[in-house]
């Protein structure tokens, strides 16, 4: 019983550096198994939607793949996630989960193996008001997945928002928005700013010497934007469900292994990919992908060493976990994450309750 | 005496300090050609502008068979009968001689808003435009680019379209600029032809053209018309003279 | 909202402005002045900070890291129009759009090649960093006060460039009729080929200059490309001055627009409501700014046409 | 010249060969890729319209193509949620008929083009270039950051609309239709360039003020011929939407715009056949590097230059050589 | 001593042949006349000589160096001023700047030019797009003259110039050739005048060399058969 896996994630252009870190902690897993029976065919989606669907037509169709996974963004897995699921084919997610696929568009062949896309924001929300931000300068990009994530925030968040603002999404110049939260009176700051937005405003707003505590979710401070940051990072606050430092034994050989594959420190995209190839495996022991109910079974079962420590689904196949809050830190010559805090403690999601299955 | 078919009355138009036209009146009649001679720069091409209407005045009006024109574009007026030929030429430079002319022809009847016909199988249409390219001469260039043509071949080309719009009324923008003796010769029979056909207002330098062509001759100096006559009273005039011939500056 | 905090907007505004025109002043030698279509224009930009940010790591200067910027942006200036735009120039714009888009694609990924696809780091240089206190009270960063500097400086110097010496009458004189020019005895490749190279240079150090406050990766320029086409469009191609008011007026508008959209709506929508319908108004201001002024001025603000 | 049309016929030929072979051999993915370069190609021929015939150099036909896109999925998602469009003044159900979805992407292109066209044409050259991208990233940021219709996330149909009589379903079927829809078009535009108003609209563009001596509104001309380039690449746009069941706001981005018209400028600008040549190039290149290496945008990068540089004219441009003109 | 020659020139645009053997020469300080019917190649032997065009057979020889294979910039340098057919000024900018844009020293400089055309003078900072047919005519001899050549060449430069005007460019011609002993080409529609000052003629039809010589050997008949006066 074979198993054949299609990767679609992103290899180039704008936001590479997560699809190169979700493949190679997928590949990790893949290549420590070594299992025959395990075929990985990885494209380059470039991130954009309408290649995204193509390639999975053209795995689904072609390469006649039994499981999808891979995609980085929560817009090219609203494009191609239903579809696939339609068909009968398995997704695991390595990373987007909008809130529409935990909810309404739940499907038993859908798993998430990083998050729901609230969690991380939930942790930054549940955490903020312990780390001593009681007035809140709260700010996304104009997007859905930026508003998911102000709403994340806000719904387990116990101080006052001052201020709430959307900026363009792309913005490079926060000025303005710099110069607003210096004049609200928060006395702290939320951003969702992923990619180079983060880069650019965490620089800037270091140099501003505003000097308000500033937390976001992991996927702004992360392993493969701090560097760039530079010591504008230090001391960011950010939520998280896994961290290089969390201490099991899991985790200790993926950090170490993956740095010694790759000469780099593992990002949060790298250990969800991890994850996911070792829950497919850990199904693939159990049951023939041929028989979609056993494998399903077996998926949910969940019966891997997470390098989260324990890890289970939820009733929307998404995972049940723990949140942390970590701060950036400076180790010799790298920048890194340590966790602070537990925010939250086996978190589902708010979406379950829509979710019939 | 009838309605003129083309009148111009009290122009005025002023590139900044510049008075480029600076109250001119003048008439075209049916049967006559009119010429407009002038120092460089004294305004000839701005004239016509205004009467072909890619111009709008500051002030006055133009008429054309007792309408007023003023406010009306390029197009309209061109629909209404005037034809005029451009100093520099322009034309179509990718089309051949002949669809340059085909074209004038359907700007002239109106059909241009035909999607699916072919245009060049419309016998009508390039017979009309065949014919007007024979008469200047161009009949060996009908199937070349207009682009490949020479400096004078191109002059040659202006005229045929305007011919081919057959206008109730031409504007010439010096004509015979470009075509050597023997063209200049051809052109002068084709005009004296013409006025029969419409009248002319003619903008040329070429005086031996100018004085044998003429019915009536305006002067044109910085804006202003300083004499108007038959070809012996402009001859005779000293102002003129000085104007054109003698004093070159502008105050 | 109080009114220093408008004045301190206002003052963004200007400040971005100037940043803009930064960004835009290679742009508007090469597509101003030459009247190439060079969409590779943001590459060059991101050449400027990849070398920055690549030098200063290795030796620890960002000044030093600044002048490998200028080099290297100017070597791939002349590198990339003796190769290729030369044979464009005489062609029309549309071969310009074609073979400076595969550069775009020939750039970014050789960068990648070279650097990795992660963001590489850059910060403002030591002695710059920090906000200094304005006469009123507004605290504001040193680094975009010398920025604001720089701006202006580039501008005064193209203005000279451009305006007051025979060079910018030849360049201009080529745009209008390269061949006529030639003809007339001017050695109008090599000119083009030195414009070319300085307006590289000059994105170079647009490119080294602005990453140090963004983010230094690969894509960084299209963002950019967009922006400075918008400006210079504004403003009147051809146009230093143009370029320059019209860097100004899209800095004000677009920080003005951000601030004060969602606090207008604000007056009669329910604030969330109202934050995401005057955020996505003001991400399409510029554009509306661009288009409304095109439509009353066909040739931009000081645009001849 | 009498080299074009055999050119034509085999790029033509070729383009439904691959696909059939495709099928017999059970590859049905390179059917989707011939697909994708009929649509893509269809857009090129609409802004070919608009480009080749008019002269107008339009950077932001994204927003034609994406306005088709949504026009698909806003008139088909109501049906796959069971709600109404509409319900005021009429209630409107929506529709999953192919045909109906057309004119409605048809119309509201032409609409769209219409109104930006209207705008648009008072400028000319380089600004039109950048009016047109204005207002493409108008429409883009609109979809992004409008909550309703998806924003950034866009609208996923997960069933492809019906044609009467016809499986859409299926790769091949789903081509046979695309294809159909492009003959039509080239044979629209081959009819346009030819006609009257192609003729009209070919002296608009070259030597507008003669045009306008002679009695015909140059800007009318052009309105009209970008209307229509609006209309055909809108129409691209409905099909596109349905070849992915889904529509985004990348369809709008100016990447878009760029590669629609580097599509047609690869086949080469003006020549009926040049946006098929230029699609089908593209799309192998695409796919052929994509399979060799990681960088393969490099490469890509480098062949396009190399074309542009060697090729004048783009490939058919090449291969025909220089064009007399019609007739 | 002889300082243009051109030998058996054959030209071509594309594939369509336009000059199929053109021979002239031309001695310093010598005025010479092309001339021919319209489309006979006049223009197109210019554009050769000015390497805007290359030739395909024959050999140009100017003031002792061979011109194949020199960029058009190269020529213009070793002392060819071109005034072309069409004017062709540089529309955006203004007078003085088309007059400086490829200036270079010698004795002629803003002060002569605009003394011998003091409309230039007056209009030094209009648009030359903006200025009449007959000022632009002016700004491209004033331009040509500027880069202090050594052969100028005049093609149709009295084209659209009002009577006066046309005297004074041909008496400035006379002046150029008789005070600075500037070689000149010329092509003018105008026989009566070139007879006036050309030394020699050329006449050219269907782009060949069909006649040569003295311009006072240029008989009525001649005249009749080549140019149809
Ligand atoms: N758009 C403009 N802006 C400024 N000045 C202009 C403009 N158009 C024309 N002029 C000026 O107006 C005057 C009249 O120009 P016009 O072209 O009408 O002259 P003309 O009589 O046709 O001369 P020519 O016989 O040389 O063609 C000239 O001095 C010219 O420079
Ligand atoms: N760009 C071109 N492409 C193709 N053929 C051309 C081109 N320019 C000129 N020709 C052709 O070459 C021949 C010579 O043209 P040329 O311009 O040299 O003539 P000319 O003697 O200067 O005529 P004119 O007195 O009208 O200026 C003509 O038959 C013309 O049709
Ligand atoms: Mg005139
Ligand atoms: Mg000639």
């Amino acid at each position: 019983e074979p198993v054949k896996v299609g990767m679609i994630t992103t290899l180039s252009g704008g936001g590479a550096s997560l699809g190169l870190d979700t493949r190679d902690g997928f590949m990790l897993a893949v290549k420590q198994a070594n299992n025959p029976d395990l075929e990985v065919v990885i494209e380059d989606d470039q991130r954009k939607p309408d290649i995204a669907v193509q390639l999975a037509d053209k795995m689904i169709q072609s390469d006649k793949v039994d499981v999808l996974t891979g995609i980085v963004w929560s817009n090219l897995a609203m494009a191609v996630v239903p579809a696939a699921t339609a068909q009968g084919k398995f997704y695991l997610s390595t990373n987007a989960a909008p809130s529409a696929l935990a909810g309404k568009g739940c499907n038993p062949n859908y798993f998430s193996v990083s998050y729901q896309n609230d969690n991380l924001h939930e942790a930054a929300g549940a955490y903020a008001a312990t780390a001593g931000i009681t007035k809140a300068f709260i700010m996304a990009p104009n997007y859905p997945a930026g508003k998911d994530s102000l709403t994340g925030f806000k719904r387990f968040y116990e101080g006052e928002v001052v201020g709430e603002v959307y900026t363009k999404l792309g913005q490079t110049d926060y000025a303005g928005e710099i110069a607003q939260i210096r004049a609200s009176g928060a006395d702290g700051v939320f951003i969702f700013l992923p990619g180079g937005m983060g880069i650019s405003f965490v620089k800037q707003y270091a140099d501003s010497g505003v000097g308000l505590p500033l937390i976001g979710p992991a996927f702004s401070f992360d392993q493969s934007i701090i560097q760039a940051m530079g010591d504008s990072a230090l001391g960011v606050l950010n939520g998280a469900n896994w961290s290089p430092d969390l201490d099991n034994a899991a985790n200790a050989t993926f950090v170490e292994t993956f740095s010694a594959e790759y000469g780099r420190l593992p990002s949060v995209y790298a250990s969800y990919g991890y994850d996911t190839a070792n829950l497919l495996l850990s199904a693939m022991a159990k049951a023939s992908v041929a028989d979609a109910d056993a494998f399903r079974a077996a998926l949910k079962e969940a019966d891997f060493d997470s390098v989260r420590g324990k890890f289970a689904f939820g009733p929307s196949n998404h995972p049940v976990q723990d949140l942390y809050v970590r701060e950036v830190v400076r180790d010799g010559d790298i920048l890194t994450n340590r966790i602070v805090g537990t925010a939250m403690e086996d978190r589902g999601n708010a979406y379950e309750g829509e979710c019939k299955m | 005496m009838t309605e003129p078919v083309l009148e111009v009355r009290e122009l005025h138009i002023a590139f900044g300090a510049l008075k480029a036209t600076d109250g001119v009146s003048l008439t075209l009649r049916a049967g006559e050609i009119h010429a407009l001679i002038g120092p460089n720069g004294a305004g000839k091409s701005t004239l016509i502008g205004l009467i072909a209407g890619s111009l709008s005045p500051d002030a006055g009006q133009v008429r054309m068979n007792g309408q007023d024109v003023t406010g009306q574009d390029v197009a309209a007026r061109a629909r209404a009968g005037l034809a005029r030929s451009f100093q520099v030429s322009a034309v179509a430079p990718d089309l051949t001689v002949l669809q340059n002319v085909v074209l004038a022809v359907q700007g002239a009847r109106g059909g241009s808003y035909r999607f699916l016909r072919r245009a060049l199988s419309d016998r009508s249409l390039t017979e009309t435009a065949t014919a007007q390219i024979d008469r200047v001469g161009l009949a060996p260039c009908r199937a070349i680019p207009a682009g490949d043509l020479a400096h004078g071949q191109r002059r040659r080309l202006e005229l045929a379209m305007a011919l081919a719009q057959r206008p109730r009324a031409f504007v010439l923008d010096e004509p015979m600029a470009g075509m050597g003796p023997d063209g200049a010769r051809e052109m002068t029979v084709l005009l004296d032809d013409l006025r029969h056909e419409a009248p002319i207002l003619l903008v040329e330098h070429d005086m031996d053209a100018v004085f044998r062509l003429a019915d009536r001759i305006s002067v044109l100096v910085a804006g202003r018309i300083i004499a108007s006559g038959t070809v012996d009273q402009i001859r005779a005039d000293d102002q003129v003279q000085t104007a054109y011939l003698g004093e070159e500056r502008l105050p | 909202m109080s009114a220093m905090l408008l004045i301190e907007q206002a003052l963004n505004g200007l400040q971005y402005g100037v940043m803009l025109f930064l960004m835009a002043a290679g742009l508007t030698l090469v597509f101003g002045v030459m009247g190439l279509i060079n969409l590779a224009h943001g590459s060059l930009y991101m050449v400027g900070a990849f070398a920055c940010a690549g030098v200063a790591a290795a030796t620890g200067s960002f000044w030093l890291g600044l002048a490998a910027s200028l080099a290297a942006a100017a070597a791939a200036g002349a590198i990339v129009e003796l190769t290729v735009i030369r044979r464009l120039y005489a062609r029309d714009h549309l071969d310009q759009v074609l073979a400076t888009f595969a550069l775009i694609l020939v750039f970014s990924e050789g960068t990648r090649w070279l650097f990795g696809s992660f963001p590489l780091y850059l910060d403002i240089p030591a002695a710059l960093a920090g906000p200094i206190t304005l006469p009123g009270g507004i605290e504001y960063p040193l680094y975009r006060l010398v920025l604001i500097g720089i701006g202006l400086a580039v501008a005064a110097g193209l203005f000279w460039l451009i305006g007051a010496t025979r060079l910018g009458v030849r360049i201009r004189a080529g745009e209008a009729d390269r061949e006529m020019i030639a003809a007339l005895g001017v050695d109008i490749s090599r000119l083009y080929t030195i414009v070319f190279a300085l307006g590289a240079a000059l994105a170079g150090l647009a490119g080294a200059l602005v990453g140090a406050l963004q983010s230094v990766q690969v894509g960084m320029g299209e963002p950019v490309l967009i922006l400075a086409f918008v400006v210079i469009v504004i403003g009147g191609i051809g146009s230093i001055k143009g370029a320059l008011v019209g860097a100004i007026l899209v800095g004000l508008t677009d920080t003005l627009g951000r601030f004060l959209l969602p606090a207008a709506f604000g007056t009669f929508l329910p604030p969330s409501e109202a934050t995401s319908i005057g955020a996505a108004l003001a991400s399409m201001l510029i554009y509306i700014l661009m288009a409304a002024i095109l439509v009353i001025r066909p040739g931009g603000l000081y645009g001849r046409v | 010249m009498r080299r074009e049309p055999l050119i034509n016929l085999v790029i033509i030929l070729l383009l439904l060969a691959v696909p059939l072979t495709a099928q017999a051999m059970d590859e049905p993915f390179i059917v989707t890729l011939a697909t994708k370069v009929a649509i893509l190609a269809l857009a090129g021929v609409g802004l070919n319209i608009a480009l080749g015939l008019g002269g107008m150099v339009s950077l932001g036909h994204a927003a034609f193509f994406g306005i088709g896109g949504y026009m698909m999925a806003v008139l088909a998602a109501p049906v796959q949620a069971y709600e109404p469009l509409m319900t005021w003044p009429i209630e409107l159900a929506g529709t999953k008929s192919m045909p109906l979805i057309w004119l409605g992407a048809v119309i509201a292109g032409a609409l769209g083009a219409l109104a930006i066209g209207a705008l648009s044409l008072r400028t000319s050259g380089v600004y039109f270039i950048m009016i047109t991208l204005a207002f493409g990233q108008m429409l883009y940021y609109f979809a992004i950051s409008w909550p309703a219709y998806g924003g950034e996330d866009g609208i996923a149909i997960y069933v492809r609309n019906g044609f009467p009589g016809l499986n859409t379903l299926d790769p091949l079927q789903f081509f046979a239709l695309a294809y159909a829809v492009l003959l039509l078009a080239l044979l629209l535009a081959h009819r346009l360039g030819a006609s009257p108003f192609g003729l009209a609209l070919a002296g608009a563009r070259q030597a507008p003020a003669r045009v306008a001596a002679l009695g015909i509104r140059p800007y009318s001309l052009k309105l009209t011929a970008f209307v229509l380039s609006g209309a055909v690449t809108a129409l691209a746009g409905a099909l596109y939407a349905d070849l992915n069941r889904f529509v985004s706001p990348s369809m709008l981005s100016w990447h878009t715009s760029g590669e629609i018209m580097v599509l047609v400028i690869l086949g080469g600008v003006g020549r009926l056949f040049g946006p098929v040549a230029g699609a089908a190039l593209y799309i192998l290149l695409e796919h052929l590097l994509g399979g060799i290496s990681e960088h393969w945008q490099f490469f890509l990068g480098l062949i396009l230059l190399g074309i542009v540089l060697f090729a004048r004219g783009g490939l058919i441009g090449t291969l025909a050589g220089r064009e007399v003109a019609h007739d | 001593m002889t300082l243009l020659t051109m030998e058996g020139i054959t030209a071509f645009y594309g594939h369509s042949q336009a000059l199929f053997g053109v021979d002239l020469t031309l001695a310093e300080g010598e005025v010479l006349a092309l001339m021919g019917r319209n489309g006979m190649g006049k223009t197109t032997t210019i554009r050769t000589l000015t390497r805007l065009l290359p030739h395909r057979d024959g050999a140009i020889r100017f003031d002792g160096h061979a011109l194949a294979g020199l960029p058009p910039h190269r020529a213009a340098r070793l002392g060819l001023g071109l005034v072309p057919e069409g004017r062709r000024v540089f529309a955006p900018l203004s007078v003085e700047e088309n007059l400086i844009a490829a200036a270079r020293p010698g004795p002629w400089d803003m002060a002569r030019v605009t003394a011998l055309f003091p409309r230039l003078g007056e209009r030094r900072a209009q648009r030359a797009g903006s200025l009449s047919g007959g000022e632009q005519q002016m700004l491209a001899i004033g331009r040509a003259l500027m880069t202090n050549p050594r052969l100028l060449i005049l093609d149709e430069a009295t084209e659209g110039l009002a009577p006066l005007i046309r005297a004074e460019i041909w008496a400035a011609i006379h002046r150029l050739k008789d005070e600075t002993g500037l070689s000149i080409l010329v092509v003018d529609k105008s026989l009566k005048e070139l007879a006036q000052v050309a030394d020699r003629a050329v006449i050219l039809e269907k782009g060949r060399t069909a006649w040569a010589g003295p311009m006072a050997d240029v008989t009525q008949d001649l005249a009749d058969r080549y140019l149809g006066v």
